[in-house]
């Protein structure tokens, strides 16, 4: 196959940048997923297309708003609106696995593991940053591991799934990924950042 | 302002689409009554106090939304899903 | 009541301005009138004074429920101008701009009328275009206007981010140099007193509770100071224009009421020496006399009465005029305001006979009223005094929705938040 | 040793000088100086001048009220005009300069405003200045002529158009209490709900915490307030639910309990670190708020009340005890309560002369009595300060003999020396948050003030601001506010024992003593008490006219120091009581807020920037972009010394000539998928969708519910239930929301699921003659000949190993093809298809290309669908669907939408052989000095390369019925006029035979 070709461009570079008085404050990486969908279920049926997934991700996916969930190899799924699930995994046949399982009569699935860039950003300071960004609470009472939230930055449409106690990985809509990589980093110079 | 979303919980008006009135009563689509389609496209009630509106969750789940809002105060009442609010627009 | 000049300055300085009479006077309501004006703002008080000067008519009162000029033309970005694109509006401000022209000798009071010109700044070719369309409609209409390279703009506006790397960039601008600002309190106050000296009744403190009929016919209003006659009523009260008629019986009208907010820095020294809005979003700035740099953008895009704007929205207008004017995000925000909009469906006003008997009806002035008040008051007096509208306001009826035959300057429908 | 700086005490740290420059002059100070402070213990009493009599003036307050010293801050290379010089901390190399005088503030030219005043006050304006009826200068040109000057005179400080070099940066913050103001009642209600286990920020505009508590003498369990206060701050350190904010100023009160407050994070150091932010701009989200903002100290009103060297009673305290500086060598207080006694005290034991303290109560209680004593002084009851003497700096005040009862002075004007005179009218609790979220303040006939009635949302006061002044108090109040917000009742534990016992510093009901002279209520603005009582006269009575009469409150410092004293005029004039009077609402501010700060991360970039997954190959490749909305899009690929038009004819020619390739991936584009996805386009397009065959597109227009145009684009249907919608790049969003507004609201019935899949497709359209040779030459996997794909057929390959999806359609009139291909190969797919297309010479284009191409094949874009248009003046009618209804099918034949008279689409074309132009209208009959009558414009125009003329689209008068005619290109505002013949708007292959071939 051919190697898709990320959006982030040459001023996403690798190394070092911003105050590093206090140390490296977060680490900045783009995820290269091989398959993203969006999973979407007509009422009535969040529940069977949950466990659709999760049987197809080997993963267990609670229907509940804003809940979410990850395999032991790095699939992940979480819920993004009302019967709307991000699934994503690194391996580029996932997409067509899903696709196969989910049934007319449960819902509906769409392909976009081109149309979302996955930017992670985990550290110490990794809500401090984050918090200039959105108006979201990134306290981990208010967002446990593994939940997802979708929410904007001004014009930038984002989901968010929270993939460890300081970790966070973000889907982007490819066309906005590197406008916002680069807002991220502006965002992480005060606590020094590295891009990896 | 917060406005509760009912899938995402309280969220900064910021991410919120006004979408206007929300009792107004489409006519039935092949009505050819065009009052009847002048009072729905034009016409308000515009009220000062409590108020029926729709709001799209723009920036988060994308869902339509019932909020009753007081347009004196601005404190709202209620929120629910349009797809499942009992009344309002159907045809 | 003495005229104002210099020479009565310096005489009431010499009695050491003991002996300054009251702008207007206080009176309590009589019984009856020729006509009633509901609403003591810059539009209600134009026609008051229109009614007097032009059509004889004097028995009449004007009814606020606050003080005088409370209303939006008490909180207000002030800027003056008919650089609009359909003729129907075109015609319609610059009869308005004409009688701007000669306002402050007019009504004796100066009304700080300053013609520093507005300009709109384009941002892409195909923006440019559109601008210039509305430029030569304004020139095919008699108006003024004038197509500015970025070069003349960089030179006529200096602080504006000019430069190629701008996010974007500049590509032209369309200026109306008879377009301004006026001192928006003193355009109240001028008519106010240039209506009271015809005779007519300025009544503070009086809100209207219902309306007098007689079967269809409007024959007065319950007001919290007594019922009130009067031949014909008249209805120019801006954001309260649904409240009002749902107290004549009518639920359901072509309005929406939005908040608009402003906001003014601290005072500086002369910075900006015209009107300038940027195309790449919804700002428009000037400088007040005092100094300060006074701005506005978009509605808050939701119906609301409460005179309080919201936190995003202010945002977004700092981000806006941070983007036209770099050096600007080192001054300070003083205060911020919010007024209450009547936005109608297609984002221009409505002045007519009706939609009762005996009612005559001026509203949906958008967040546009402030520029209007001299061709509103005008063309609704003529319209009152004659029971039919003036060559300028006939195409701004209500039935020219029933009919298609919206006036719509933005082509955004009947979609009141965004006119 | 610096002429008013006590020897020892104070909190400044006396082993760290500071040197700073005011007016180009070096000083020194200590760290924890204010410039203000700074600036008095230099011994400079003249520090600023007045906006309209350009008086002379000296620091006034010691806070955030400060009227009357603002300076300009030379930072970073920029200006930073009207700062208050209280609200600047010192740090080395400080630049600070004096505003409002020329050449200098000793010697002020615009000092001769004074001699005018008379003249000058309130309303002047107004009255005069309406110029000559005829001659030159008549209409607006005299009044003009004079507001230049005036303005030139007015603003404060000078401000520069160098760009802010300043970073700022927003935080969001969400806590379960957020306490407004660290003074002892804000920290008791911190800790309160801290140790509740509720998440708590605190923000304190100052950079330290504890606020009264720093500067009086009071000790809490026998510990120095300052210290205890400084323990307790430590604790709340140690909670991790808590975070102090210090140097924040809370400013906004929103709806639904989110507030703003600024914090200027870096402004205390020379200079910025690389990377941080000079000022933060907090938006709070509380579930609870605790206002614990304390009190604003109030003058008195007498004439000469400016003079530098006047100050607040409360200030003098601050600066002798908190920064040790003397306000003066012999003070005189005046007041009409009991809090200026404890200052004299504090002035008394820093070392100062207390030279009398007059007070207009006839009698005084022990307790000042005592204090009074041991000022040094018996103070003088019964009397008042009835004027000032000196010019720049004080020399002295005038005490008569006063009646509080009548307001009346009477006897000898006693001349008292002094070069400080500290003025107590009394407290004023900070309402402004809470007025900002609704509540309207109740007046306190005992308190002499205004204080916060019921809460309408969910706030809590404490301390001062419920007008609780004393320490003991304000302690109880704030913890029990802490308490509340945590969802507990008041606590009867221990307080703090706190000695000595506060005075009730409740006041005499004077606030203004009427003498011979100015005497100023709004110091900034100067306007006077006489100013006051000419708006009364003329009929300003209301608060909101005298404010706007007057300017009364419209400065800076918002009336802080000048609101309830003005409205007591005016009540007094108006023989009625302050409540009576009214008040005026409060707006956000609180305090002023650097605009930069409220755009944060978008000062500097205000629009995320949108790129095309080939954007880097059109820049390399030298494409001009320009801007699409938040796109950037390739304008020409223009080469060496090309014009922009030079360049956009060679490429159209060249895809009519051969082959073109353009980059289309910003069309908006959304998966319309489900059961009941056809009968969905059914209802939002105005043609019909559910008769389309799978693996076939449509062309689609869509209404608004008026029955005008909204959008169009190409739909194509991939599987049965399974749709690809496009739209225009410019409507992307706007089409979503409304389709997902139909099936949200509309039609919630239907079975419909809408993803934007804009950004997962790349596109790019081949067109020209050649189009099918070059894909022949690269797609595997399909045949793209006639047969497999024919116009409007879609078709799935390959494309160097990427999988593709052809769809072929055309806006040019060429045979043309749209290849999507997942966007992370997009640049792979280009760079095959420029290579596959090397020997047919193919040629990228940009939009003005694209753009001419539509034209010669009379293709409506946005310029022509403008929210006015109607499908018939597109002449789309064949697409309005009889069989069905639609959106926008009930309203859409209204009679002055189907008037055959209105703007329709034409063609035109040049006959003079020059350029049309975007805009330009056209007109019958008309020259260039009388534009005449407009009966239509130019839409759109072009170079056609295919005519080889200048042609265009046009929304015309009558349209159809035109064609054929002449009329005149009128285009006043670029001086270009010329003939041109009106005629169909299919320019080029209008029966579609090279499209369809």
């Amino acid at each position: 196959m051919v190697e898709r070709a990320s959006p982030l461009g040459g001023g996403f570079r690798p190394g070092s940048h911003g105050d590093f008085a206090d140390g490296n404050g977060v680490t900045i990486s783009e995820v290269l997923k091989g398959s993203i969908v969006e999973a979407n279920a007509w009422p009535g049926k969040e529940k069977a297309l949950a466990e659709s997934i999760s049987a197809t991700c080997r993963l267990t996916l609670p229907a509940l708003p804003g809940n979410g969930a990850a395999s032991r190899e790095g699939t992940c799924a979480f819920n993004i609106g009302p019967g709307r699930f991000l699934v994503s995994g690194m391996d580029e046949a996932l997409a067509g696995d899903i696709i196969a399982a989910i049934g007319d009569e449960t819902g509906t699935v769409t392909d976009l593991s081109h149309g979302r860039t996955v930017l992670s950003i985990e550290g110490p300071r990794v809500e401090w940053v984050l918090a200039k960004l959105f108006a979201l609470d990134f306290s981990l009472t208010a967002f446990p591991v593994h939940a997802g939230r979708a929410t904007a930055h001004h014009d930038v449409f984002v989901q968010i799934q929270r993939r460890g106690e300081k970790r966070f990985e973000f889907y982007v809509f490819r066309s906005f990924a590197r406008a916002f990589a680069k807002t991220l980093c502006r965002a992480a110079e005060d606590v020094g950042y590295t891009i990896r | 302002m917060l406005i509760d979303c009912p899938h995402c919980g309280p969220r900064d008006l910021a991410e919120f689409s006004y979408q206007g009135d929300a009792t107004r009563t489409r006519p039935d689509p092949a009505s050819t009554d065009t009052k009847a389609w002048l009072d729905y496209v034009y016409n308000r009630p515009n009220p000062a106090g409590l108020h029926r509106e729709y709001w799209q969750h723009a920036g988060g789940c994308r869902a339509h939304l019932v909020v009753e809002r007081d347009t004196l105060t601005h404190e709202i009442r209620s929120v629910a899903f349009a797809r499942s609010a009992d009344s309002g627009d159907a045809a | 009541m003495a005229e104002y000049s210099a020479l009565s300055l310096l005489k009431n300085a010499l009695s050491g301005n003991r002996d300054w009479k009251p702008a207007w006077r206080k009176p309590d309501p009589k019984p009856r009138y020729d006509v009633i004006v509901i609403g003591g703002g810059g539009h209600g008080l134009a026609t008051a004074y229109y009614l007097a000067a032009e059509h004889g008519i004097t028995n009449v009162a004007v009814l606020e429920k606050g003080w005088l000029g409370s209303g939006n033309i008490g909180r207000n970005t002030t800027i003056v101008r008919s650089n609009y694109l359909l003729p129907e509006s075109l015609r319609f401000y610059e009869f308005s701009m004409k009688l701007w022209e000669n306002l402050s000798h007019e009504l004796n009071y100066n009304v700080m009328f300053s013609q520093r010109g507005v300009l709109n700044l384009a941002h892409s070719p195909g923006q440019a275009d559109a601008f210039i369309r509305r430029g030569n409609a304004m020139r095919h209409g008699g108006v003024d206007a004038e197509w500015l390279t970025p070069q003349e703009i960089a030179r006529k506006v200096p602080g504006l981010d000019t430069s190629g790397s701008a996010r974007f960039p500049i590509a032209g601008g369309l200026l109306q140099p008879r377009a301004g600002t006026a001192r928006h309190d003193a355009v109240a106050w001028g008519y106010a007193r240039a209506a009271d000296r015809r005779g007519v009744d300025l009544i503070e403190n009086c809100e209207v509770t219902g309306f007098l009929r007689d079967g269809d016919q409007i024959t007065g209003v319950s007001t919290t100071r007594g019922d009130i006659r009067a031949k014909k009523v008249a209805l120019a009260v801006a954001g309260s224009t649904s409240r009002v008629l749902q107290r004549a019986g009518i639920e359901r009208f072509p309005i929406e009421s939005h908040v608009l907010q402003a906001f003014v820095s601290e005072a500086i020294k002369p910075f900006v020496n015209c009107v300038v809005t940027f195309g790449a979003g919804h700002l428009y700035m000037s400088q007040s006399d005092k100094g300060g740099l006074v701005f506005g953008g978009s509605l808050d895009f939701y119906n609301s009465y409460a005179q309080r704007g919201n936190l995003p929205a202010a945002e977004d207008v700092m981000s806006e005029i941070c983007a036209m004017f770099p050096a600007v995000a080192r001054l300070r925000l003083l205060r911020s305001w919010g007024g209450v909009m009547d936005m109608s469906m297609d984002g221009s006003p409505i002045i007519t006979r009706g939609p009762l008997p005996g009612l005559y009806l001026n509203c949906g002035w958008c967040y546009g009223g402030f520029k209007a008040t001299p061709a509103s008051g005008y063309s609704f007096a003529w319209t009152i005094a004659r029971d039919e509208p003036h060559a300028i306001n006939a195409p701004f009826t209500l039935s020219r929705f029933e009919r298609g035959a919206a006036i719509d300057e933005t082509g955004h429908g009947p979609t009141p938040k965004l006119h | 040793m610096s002429p008013r700086r006590t020897r020892t005490g104070g909190l400044i740290d006396r082993a760290r000088t500071i040197r700073f420059t005011f007016d180009g002059e070096s000083y020194t100070g200590h760290a924890g100086d204010t410039l203000a402070s700074a600036l008095l213990a230099n011994g400079v009493s003249l520090a600023g001048r007045s906006f309209k009599y350009h008086r002379p003036r000296g620091v006034f307050s010691a806070g955030i009220d400060e009227p009357n010293v603002l300076v300009t801050l030379l930072r970073e290379g920029v200006r930073e005009p009207n700062i208050p010089a209280t609200q600047i901390e010192i740090y080395d190399g400080l630049r600070a300069e004096s505003q409002n005088r020329f050449p200098s503030l000793a010697w002020d030219l615009g000092a001769v405003n004074q001699l005018g005043g008379r003249l000058i006050g309130a309303g002047f304006y107004y009255k005069t200045f309406m110029g000559p009826v005829i001659g030159p200068l008549k209409g607006t040109r005299f009044w003009m002529m004079c507001e230049h000057f005036i303005r030139c005179a007015a603003g404060l400080g000078r401000a520069d158009y160098e760009a802010d070099p300043s970073r700022y940066e927003r935080v969001n913050a969400f806590c379960d209490v957020l306490v407004v103001g660290g003074g002892i009642a804000g920290l008791m209600a911190a800790e309160a709900a801290a140790k509740a286990g509720k998440r708590v920020i605190l923000a304190e505009q100052e950079p330290q915490t504890g606020g009264f508590a720093r500067w009086s003498d009071e000790t809490l369990d026998g510990k120095p307030a300052h210290q205890w206060v400084a323990e307790l701050t430590e604790r709340l350190t140690r909670f991790d639910t808590v975070r102090l904010l210090p140097r924040t100023a809370v400013w906004g009160y929103y709806d639904g309990n989110t507030l703003a407050a600024l914090e200027r994070v870096h402004d205390h150091v020379a200079r910025t670190p690389k990377g941080h932010a000079r000022q933060r701009h907090w938006t709070i989200r509380a579930r609870d708020v605790v206002l614990a903002t304390g009190a604003l100290e109030r003058p008195i009103v007498f004439p000469g009340n400016d003079r530098p060297g006047v100050m607040l009673a409360g200030a003098t305290r601050r600066y002798a005890t908190e920064f040790g500086v003397l306000p003066g060598n012999r003070t005189i207080f005046f007041t009409n309560n009991d809090s200026a006694y404890e200052a004299a005290v504090a002035i008394k034991r820093a070392g100062g002369h207390i030279a009398a303290i007059v007070d207009v109560r006839p009698r005084i209680g022990d307790a000042a009595t005592a204090l009074a004593t041991e000022a040094g002084v018996v103070p003088l009851t019964g009397r008042a300060v009835a004027g000032t003497k000196g010019s720049r700096a004080l020399s002295g005040a005038l005490v008569q003999a006063f009646d509080a009862e009548t307001g009346r002075l009477s006897g000898e004007a006693r001349p008292l020396e002094c070069d400080s005179l500290a003025v107590s009218g009394g407290w004023q609790p900070v309402l402004h948050l809470a007025s900002q979220a609704g509540a309207k303040p109740v007046w306190d006939e005992d308190k002499q003030a205004f204080l916060p009635p019921e809460p309408a949302q969910r706030w809590t006061g404490a301390g001062a601001f419920l007008g609780k002044f004393s320490s003991a108090d304000a302690l109880a109040s704030g913890r029990d506010a802490g308490l509340k917000c945590a969802g507990k009742r008041p606590s009867r534990a221990r307080l703090p024992e706190i000695a000595p016992e506060a005075l009730n510093p409740a006041p005499a009901p004077v606030l203004e003593i009427r003498g011979r002279g100015k005497a100023f209520v709004d110091f900034q603005h100067d306007v006077t008490a006489d100013d006051v009582r000419l708006a009364h006269r003329e009929g300003f009575v209301s608060v909101e006219h005298l404010k706007r009469y007057t300017t009364l409150g419209m400065a800076t410092d918002q009336g802080k120091t000048s609101n309830v004293p003005g409205l007591a005029i005016m009540a007094a004039a108006r023989g009625i009581t302050i409540p009576e009077a009214g008040t005026t609402r409060f707006r956000p501010p609180y305090s002023p807020v650097a605009i930069g700060a409220l755009a944060a991360e978008r000062y500097g970039d205000l629009k995320p920037e949108r790129f095309t997954p080939m954007h880097d190959w059109h820049v390399e490749h030298g494409a001009e972009m320009t801007p699409a909305g938040l796109w950037h899009r390739p304008l020409v690929y223009a080469s060496a010394g090309e014009t922009v038009e030079q360049a956009y004819i060679r490429e159209a020619a060249a895809v009519r000539r051969s082959v073109g390739i353009v980059d289309v991936s910003t069309l908006g584009k959304i998966a319309v998928k489900g059961p009941d996805a056809a009968t969905f386009l059914d209802r939002v397009y105005t043609n019909t969708f559910s008769t389309l065959k799978v693996g076939k597109a449509r062309y689609g227009l869509m209404l608004r519910e008026d029955g005008i145009a909204f959008d169009d684009g190409t739909t194509w249907r991939l599987g049965e239930t399974d749709f690809l919608m496009t739209t225009t790049t410019a409507n992307a969003g706007a089409v979503m929301q409304h389709l997902e507004y139909c099936l949200d609201v509309l039609w919630p019935d239907l079975r419909v699921h809408l993803t934007s899949v804009t950004d997962q497709w790349a596109g790019a359209a081949i067109a020209g003659p050649q189009a099918r040779a070059v894909l022949e030459r690269c797609v595997t996997g399909t045949k793209v000949d006639n047969e497999t794909l024919p116009f409007m057929g879609i078709v799935h390959g390959q494309i160097d190993g990427a999988l593709v999806m052809i769809c072929r359609l055309s806006f040019s009139g060429e045979r043309a093809y749209e290849v999507y291909c997942g966007a992370g190969h997009g640049q792979h797919v280009w760079e095959a298809l420029m290579e596959a297309g090397e020997p047919f010479d193919i040629t990228p284009y940009g939009m003005e290309a694209l753009g001419a191409l539509r034209i010669e094949k009379g293709h409506v874009t946005g310029a022509e669908i403008d929210g006015r248009t109607t499908a018939r003046d597109l002449y789309l009618d064949w697409m309005l669907s009889k069989k069905k209804p639609f959106i926008g099918s009930g309203l859409m034949d209204r009679p002055a939408l189907i008037d055959r008279n209105r703007l329709r689409l034409v063609g035109i074309v040049s006959l003079d052989g020059q350029k049309l132009g975007g805009g330009a209208h056209l007109v019958e009959r008309g020259s260039s000095d009388e534009p005449g009558e407009s009966i239509g414009h130019v839409t759109a125009y072009c170079y056609s390369p295919a005519l080889q003329k200048y042609i265009g689209l046009a929304l015309v008068r009558g349209g159809k019925a035109r064609h054929g005619t002449r009329v005149l290109l009128s285009d006043p505002l670029r001086r270009r006029f010329g003939q041109v013949e009106v005629v169909s708007h299919h320019f080029f292959d209008p029966d579609g035979e090279r499209m369809h071939g």
